[in-house]
């Protein structure tokens, strides 16, 4: 069965390591920092300036001048430093934040994602996501893997304004984890109960099906 | 030091000299950090045809947004600007222009514009739409584009404390673009929540030393929140 | 947080990995802000052929000077060498090379090789035995050069004080080149004055996030002064 | 008579206005900072992350982590800032800092200035003097008119490696203040009891002499 948006975000964030360094986007990605595994620890990076963001405030913390990346009010863990937006993104250009997780309307299989604007659709801009796709060491995209009309949105060439080039390695969905590499998507895992037929069906760019494929762990 | 007393006490000397058509870069993310007094002044003096270069554009009736009721901004300079339906309507009229750039990318390009940096190459944009008509060059096999720095006429800053040299340090994240923002405009003008005296601030903690301030202005704020969000246990 | 632990408790563990042809960056402006015990580690573990980048290479006996001892160093990358005997001496032997960089374009590239950004545009150095050879581009009708950026192998930094994440602050004129360097190193080892507990450092006030930090060491200073000058009621 | 080296600081610093940002080499030029008249404040920058220096210490408050571009002990004012070396040279790139007064080997009547390095000689390094005169708003320079075998370091063309080209404007000698524009030296005053002839006899490069040429003021 395909699954559902925290079971995703679960399995995000099995993907961490102890001791990284983690930029969350919006959605999906965000949830990913409840289901941290035990013995594993993660600090999150907020690139309007946070490093080390906590979790949410209780009503006598709320303070209008401690917000993160999508202007929610937050709070800071103890040893968290705060700094300007160039310096921000200074980590996130250079290489500093060892994993971006963010969402997506398209990925292809040469790595580009599209995820910002949709032509005939009201463009409000990219925000940090195009730094983010271009800076950090390892970029996870969470997506369902088809939309709700069913069309896939792992594609062999992306047909909507890319947000990066040649810059996506490993896609988290609801159905699958897959790696890209050498011009195609390699299943590496399936959601419970889930098909590599069904999968298959789904994935519009070149799928590459090497040997059992295991379902996903949690 | 009186010719380094930055300290003015109306809004009206502290955004003395905006005129039609120039160029203003603002700090503040959002609704956070934002110099809400001198934008209230800039709607107040009414100058037309501004380029604001801000990572948003404030919200309907609040912020930089106000500054649209009159149409006195020509065009905008952003990353994001998706929290105002007045933007979306003189977008989509033509009344407005917006160039959307980069969050890091427009962080940096402020700071190059302080710094006397024309110009640096950054893998941000690159193959997107972004990266159309700009220099691309390769440094160890990988594609860059150049990008060229901002400068602003004015800047406008948002600071927590300041002294009368213009020294100011900002609190939590409401520092996000405001230390770049100061360096970047010919006139630099700061509001603060509190002004204090010289050697308050400790000399290594100042986030905006004063060579970077010409006017600074007391202010009062809202600070309005624009999504507060509580930890799961008071929801 | 056994993952953000970054404290190590021997010079070996601190310098661990440094390889004969390595690249360096070193923090510090003349003598003030060296990390002293790093630097003796390397000429203890005797790797040899490297090339330093640092303003200054210390004096003859003290600071990176000693590392000519034993020739160690094959290049130094530096805006000003002149305090040495021994540099001369290798220098005109030809045993040492050395690429003289303008002191605000060696810290900006410092900062540029951190912060990904691999080139950009500067009017220092233009017209001079600097820009040769290298781009040159006008902006708004002035000329400028393009510098390429540097990171380095190793990033050794003297801070005052950091938490075990690597959170660090400096002291006074000794923080000069130091969180430049911090964000250049592949792997960053920061010698410090004072180990303090996370919390201990007020946010806003950290000068390196631990992000940038990948070791560190507490160590002791003598802390040279190059050149006692004192008030002239003193004197 | 030509002026010694306290009189060449003390005209340098008839130059300052009040709330200048001002940037002062080894040398003359630091022997400027005693001579700043009354009711005129300036605030010095040193180029290793200071701005706002003060004096020199006391034998008490002389403290190794607190030096200035010279590498000498200093204090810093009440109301000064410290800050990394990128940030220093941000202000005297981007043009915050508004006024660089430094020495030189030779100066031409295009602007231009060598100052760090002579051929033949052991080369110690331009240290920060290329990235102020590119970027300082205006800049003096302050040498003797002629080196000690005579010879003219005011020049149609400099001869030895250039520092920065066509970023001089103005010139204190001990001879003459000079300003630098058209391809030519305008004298503007002359030391006390120097005659406009001897100053014509040391300057090598095209000297423009309009009208009188008064005598400095101190």
């Amino acid at each position: 069965m395909a699954l559902t948006r925290d079971q995703i975000a679960m399995r995000v964030a099995h993907e961490f390591q102890d001791g990284n360094y983690v930029n969350l986007g919006i959605g999906i990605p965000t949830l990913a920092a409840n289901y941290v595994p035990d013995g594993i620890e993660v600090m999150l990076q907020s690139e309007n300036g946070l490093l080390g963001m906590g979790r949410y405030p209780t009503e006598a913390e709320v303070d209008a001048d401690m917000i993160n990346a999508g202007k929610e009010t937050v709070t800071a863990i103890t040893g968290g430093s705060i700094f300007n937006s160039a310096e921000s993104f200074a980590m996130i250009r250079g290489g500093h934040v060892d994993f971006t997780v963010l969402g997506a309307f398209e990925v292809d299989v040469n790595g580009n994602i599209a995820s910002w604007m949709i032509p005939g659709k009201l463009v409000k801009g990219m925000g940090g996501a195009m730094d983010l796709v271009a800076g950090a060491k390892n970029i996870i995209v969470t997506m369902t893997h088809a939309d709700k009309h069913g069309n896939s949105k792992l594609l062999q060439e992306c047909t909507l304004p890319l947000t990066g080039v040649n810059c996506i390695t490993r896609i988290i969905t609801d159905l699958a984890v897959l790696e890209v590499a050498d011009g195609a998507f390699y299943l590496k895992e399936r959601a419970p109960g889930v098909s590599v037929e069904e999968i298959q069906e789904k994935t519009a760019g070149k799928l590459v099906v090497e040997g059992d494929i295991p379902e996903m762990q949690f | 030091m009186s010719g380094f007393d930055k300290v003015v006490t109306s809004y009206e000397q502290a955004m003395q000299g905006l005129e039609d058509n120039m160029t203003v870069i603002a700090g503040g993310f959002g609704l956070c950090g934002i110099p809400e007094g001198l934008i209230a002044q800039i709607k107040k003096q009414g100058a037309k045809g501004l380029t604001i270069v801000s990572n948003n554009c404030g919200v309907d009736g609040f912020g930089l947004g106000i500054l649209l009721e009159d149409k006195q901004i020509k065009k905008m300079v952003s990353s994001y600007v998706g929290e105002n339906a007045l933007f979306e309507k003189q977008l989509l009229n033509g009344e407005l222009e917006v160039e959307l750039t980069p969050q890091g990318t427009l962080a940096e390009k402020m700071r190059a514009g302080g710094a006397g940096i024309p110009a640096f190459y950054t893998a941000t944009g690159y193959g997107t739409p972004v990266g159309e008509g700009k220099e691309v060059k390769e440094f160890n096999g990988r594609p860059y584009i150049l990008e060229e720095s901002i400068t602003g006429d004015f800047a406008i800053v948002k600071a927590w404390k300041a002294d009368r040299f213009g020294n100011c340090i900002y609190r939590h994240t409401a520092q996000n673009f405001n230390p770049l923002a100061a360096t970047a405009g010919k006139i630099t003008v700061v509001e603060v929540e509190e002004i204090v005296e010289p050697g308050e601030l400790e000399p290594a903690h100042i986030h905006t030393p004063g060579i970077y301030v010409d006017r600074v202005i007391k202010g009062t704020f809202e600070k309005r929140i624009e999504r507060k969000v509580l930890a799961k246990e008071e929801r």
